[in-house]
């Protein structure tokens, strides 16, 4: 039996630094959104993991007027209807995140084309190449300030 | 720290080399490469190197209103267009709190299930062509083209459909929708049957699928894999059940799921889901409400601030649109989450160890589309 | 493998029902139409490229040259232009180009149109020798009076 | 006239003939089998060349021979051009032993089954010679693949070539034909009270033939979608076009070499041809062999165009798992009826 969204909720709370917030899934289409320090991904991906959770996608988002970039973790679980996203920020200088790509394999792949998009750095990835763009890319195109 | 990346199998002979396998080989169907270390016929470690038609979709979507992203959606997946319209199209909907006629949605189901359909019959034909099987893929072909004209008579398109509209769609469906797909439905039985005869029960595609390419539900749940890649895993995970949009909880449909989770699995789950899908028409015909087919949706759109997430169940498995809004026309990020990244995410760690030719069968079952992986 | 003795006589058996099945096609007719030697008619709501709408009281292009087709324009492919006639308060179309190697038949101009002045073309059999000849300058294309119904 | 009739002469003009139909057969066979797949796949196939697509093979032959014969670099430039001609030339000699009529043969020689397993096994040399020259890593796993093929699938085809010399008793094409005059319940293929089992050799027969000459569902060698072209990758121009024409005259054999062993070649099934038509006779059974021929290339490439193909360990399971013990059976078999029953 896949954990409640209460259960879920409360475990986060209890995080450092973690602010859940409830959403109505038929107006967001996710039911829970966490907000973590960035030290704080690995953990929440643990913990999701090993509740049977698996990794829907990820992605950034460049604020670039909060001089900052957000890294977004979509969670999807096979038996329930229920969708976690948890979501960190990251100053815009010195974009780096803790790769979740030992909990999640399949983050792998994900992780290489954040980096690729926004140039946000996964501490710990095995394997942070291009993954889309071309091999010698030195630019990331999803950044707000980029021109082609 | 997984160890599962840099390591391959054990080699038998203790000699290896590379094959590169594409990024023009028959079985790539699109410019997709692999790296493959080979051990005499053993595939030892595969790299897939993807990215050769990546087109930053993505990047289209935050510099442009809205609702000239559409016609990019019908160009992700070029098999299954509608779904990635609808996908699009629900997601701006959900943000903008745009009503959508129930006759449109019941039109949005009846196009996107026979697109369901479309594309499952080319991946059949691919995928009999990737294990040497010629004959199949034309008469999947004939079947396809009837379904390519009955949406062309609805959406002017044959295959990268611009069809779905924020509130509705374009055009209602045209005079004699109706009977001809029910014509179309009748007629595509029969087919089913013949092509259990030609080739499900066939000993050789027997030979070649059972046992080959085994994909456990843990795996798919590490790598994220959806659609009939889980669901051939024995996981009944569909977003038209789990997370019904649209109308489908107002039909009935069964999810087909086989334990096995080897390629004769997958097979079969899309083998069924074109049965379903049938079913599904069927129903939605009957049901088929009247009314208009557009809602209202204000000129100029401007989503509110925040973010929304919408999935659908696309033909290659869970598709998911996140917009993040700023309040301007444009979004100001656009993620499409699509299928066939996840499922061929795992290709390295389930291809190991395998032989050659069934390494190609093990990905032929994936139902790869280039242009989706790389978007 | 578990193979028991029934299996190859099974095995066997469901070769042949395969042989049977496409021994059965071979028989039928082909379901392929020989293009060019044979044709298929556009449904009405076949997507060519745009084309102008005459009015047929008028006998006049509908098109008021608003340029809100240009606006709606995803791949930014239509250039519009048009100037007052003398005596009239509408403006007209004086020049309506198109580049038809980067439109994607969404539709969108057509559902901008305030005038219902464009519409898809039936036309498909397009084929030319360079980029250049598929920039359509549809004042010219059709030219008046061949256009179907 | 008494020129004509010296030995070397004729042999020279049957040897020409033989030239001429395996040419004309491959050309035309290609044709046949691209219409007969359209005819599967509910297509008409090629008919814009000529007159319903009767001038294609002309175009494809023209076409074949205007291309430029690349050599790709470091290729082993001698093994890579000798390999189309191994493997054309064994084909043709084989042609030789077989009669296609009572008096229409260009060799008749009293072991000529043997000659044909001998050269038949040529075959398999020159696809390794191609796809060892070539370079290629697809190549060279294709040229693995059809050595192990063929040497597995020879085995079970021997085996039950003996099973039906036993019958016989001779290797001398002609006179086993000979043995199968009357009616077509003589043809070796009916006669179970030989060997009850004689349908199932003449499957195994026929699946032998199939892997010998590497015809889907036992493609290996080409495997398009697994190794681009296998042995052939490297091969454009006429180089890979004597390979196709290979391909058929292999086929034109080994279908030729089931007509007679199992099918009465010339013999017409109905009882002799009476002796009063003389050399229409012999015209008669000519057409009777051909017919009987082509219906068994129609099932060639029926299957192919049936069935897809197999793994090729698998292709490897059924030789030495199913087909050799099956055809080890039916030699004990009918060793045990020929000993026990009287003639």
């Amino acid at each position: 039996m896949p954990a409640t969204l209460e259960q879920i909720r409360e475990h986060f709370s209890g995080m450092d630094g973690a602010v859940t917030t409830p959403a109505d899934h038929a107006a967001k289409g996710y039911d829970l959104d966490v907000a973590l320090a960035a030290g704080g991904v690995v953990a929440a991906a643990e913990y999701l993991g090993g509740i049977g959770f698996s990794l829907d996608t990820m992605t950034g988002v460049d604020w670039i007027a909060q001089n900052e970039m957000e890294v977004v973790y979509d969670y999807f679980h096979p038996a329930s209807p229920l969708r976690i996203v948890v979501r960190t920020r990251v100053p815009r200088d010195n974009p780096e995140v803790p790769t979740v790509s030992g909990v999640f394999p399949g983050a792998n792949w994900h992780e290489r084309e954040t980096h690729d998009f926004f140039g946000i750095r996964f501490a710990g990835h095995p394997n942070l190449t291009p993954l889309l763009l071309p091999e010698d890319a030195d630019y990331h195109p999803l950044r707000k300030d980029f021109v082609a | 720290m997984s160890a599962s990346f840099d390591i391959g199998a054990p080699s038998k002979s203790g000699e290896t080399f590379v094959l590169n396998l594409g990024p023009q080989h028959p079985a790539a169907h699109g410019v997709l490469r692999v790296k493959m270390t080979m051990d005499g016929e053993y595939v030892m470690r595969s790299e897939p190197v993807i990215g050769y038609i990546h087109r930053m979709h993505e990047k289209m979507g935050e510099n442009r209103p809205l609702a000239q992203f559409l016609p990019n959606t019908g160009r992700i997946d070029y098999l299954s267009a509608l779904h990635y319209n609808h996908a699009f199209v629900g997601a701006v909907e959900r943000a903008a709190r745009i009503e959508v006629p129930p006759r449109a949605e019941f039109i949005r189901v009846i196009t996107s299930e026979l697109n369901r359909i479309s594309s499952h019959l080319v991946w059949w034909g691919a995928f009999l062509l990737d294990l040497g099987g010629f004959t199949p893929l034309l008469y999947a072909f004939d079947d396809r083209e009837k379904i390519l004209d009955l949406l062309e008579g609805v959406t002017g398109s044959r295959l990268t459909y611009c069809y779905f509209r924020f509130g509705g769609v374009r055009d209602d469906l045209d005079e004699g929708f109706a009977g001809r797909t029910r014509a179309f439905i009748a007629q595509m039985r029969p087919r089913l049957k013949m092509y259990r005869q030609l080739v499900t029960d066939n000993v050789i595609l027997r030979k070649r699928l059972e046992d080959i390419g085994p994909i456990s539900p843990e795996l798919c749940r590490k790598y994220g894999a959806t659609g009939p890649v889980i669901r051939g895993s024995g996981v009944p995970y569909d977003v038209r059940k789990v997370e019904p949009y649209s109308v489908y909880s107002q039909l009935d449909f069964d999810v087909p799921v086989y334990p096995e989770g080897d390629c004769m699995g997958r097979y079969r789950v899309r083998m069924d889901e074109i049965a379903q899908s049938l079913r599904i028409i069927e129903q939605a015909l009957d049901k088929l409400p009247d009314g208009p087919t557009l809602g209202k949706v204000p000129r100029v759109l401007k989503l509110p601030v925040g973010d929304v997430c919408y999935a659908v169940e696309a033909a290659r498995g869970r598709l998911m649109v996140r917009i993040v809004s700023d309040g301007k026309e444009a979004a100001y990020r656009l993620k499409l989450r699509t299928p066939s990244f996840s499922n061929m995410s795992l290709f390295e760690e389930a291809s190991r160890g395998m032989m050659l030719a069934d390494a190609l069968a093990l990905m032929g079952s994936l139902d790869l589309v280039i242009p989706d992986i790389d978007r | 493998m578990k193979t028991s003795l029934l299996a190859v006589p099974r095995g066997f058996l469901s070769l042949l029902t395969g042989m049977r099945v496409t021994l059965a096609q071979f028989f039928k007719p082909a379901v392929t139409v020989q293009y060019p030697w044979q044709t298929l008619k556009m449904p009405a709501r076949f997507r060519g490229h745009i084309e102008l709408i005459i009015d047929p009281e008028t006998g006049r292009y509908r098109c008021i040259a608003c340029k809100l087709c240009e606006r709606a324009c995803p791949s930014d492919c239509i250039v519009v232009d048009g100037a007052k006639l003398e005596g009239e308060k509408r403006k007209s179309v004086t020049q309506y180009q198109m580049d038809f190697t980067k439109c994607s038949l969404c539709g969108e101009c057509i559902e901008a149109c305030p005038s219902d002045a464009i519409r898809f073309s039936r036309a498909y059999n397009l084929a030319g020798t360079s980029k250049d000849e598929y920039h359509y300058d549809l004042m010219k294309r059709p030219g008046p009076g061949e256009q179907g119904p | 006239m008494s020129l004509l009739a010296t030995e070397p002469i004729r042999l020279l003009l049957s040897l020409l003939c033989i030239v001429a139909f395996v040419g004309g057969n491959a050309a035309y066979l290609v044709l046949a089998e691209r219409k007969g797949a359209g005819r599967f796949q509910n297509r008409p196939g090629p008919n814009e060349a000529g007159y319903g697509g009767w001038l294609q093979p002309i175009a494809d032959v023209g076409k074949l021979i205007s291309k430029q014969l690349m050599v790709p670099p470091d290729a082993d430039r001698l093994l890579f051009r000798l390999a189309p001609l191994v493997v054309l030339t064994p084909a043709m000699m084989c042609l030789a032993v077989i009669p296609f009529g009572d008096t229409l043969v260009a060799r008749n020689i009293n072991v000529g089954l043997l000659m044909v397993f001998s050269f038949g096994s040529i075959n398999v040399m020159a696809i390794l010679l191609s796809g060892w020259a070539s370079r290629n890593k697809f190549a060279i796993m294709s040229s693995a693949r059809v050595v192990s093929q063929n040497v597995a699938y020879e085995i079970p085809m021997l085996l039950v070539v003996i099973t039906l010399l036993m019958a016989t008793g001779s290797m001398d094409l002609g006179e086993i034909v000979r043995q199968q005059a009357g009616g077509f319940w003589h043809w070796n293929f009916c006669r179970v009270w030989i060997n009850p089992l004689m349908p199932v050799t003449f499957v195994i027969f026929f699946i032998c033939m199939l892997a010998e000459t590497n015809r889907a569902p036992f493609d290996m060698a080409e495997a398009e979608s697994e190794l681009v072209a296998g042995a052939f990758t490297e091969y454009g121009s006429m180089g890979f076009g004597v390979f196709f024409m290979a391909e058929y005259a292999n086929i034109v054999l080994g279908c030729s070499l089931a007509t007679v062993l199992f099918f009465g070649g010339w013999q017409t099934g109905l009882g002799a041809v009476p002796a009063a038509w003389g050399g229409w006779g012999v015209l008669v059974g000519l057409g009777f062999f051909m017919a009987k021929m082509y219906a068994l290339i129609f099932t060639v490439i029926w299957v192919r165009w049936t069935f897809p193909r197999t793994q090729f360990y698998s292709l490897l399971n059924l030789s030495w798992k199913i087909l050799i013990p099956v055809s080890l059976f039916t030699l004990l078999l009918s060793s045990a009826m020929i000993k026990l029953l009287p003639r």
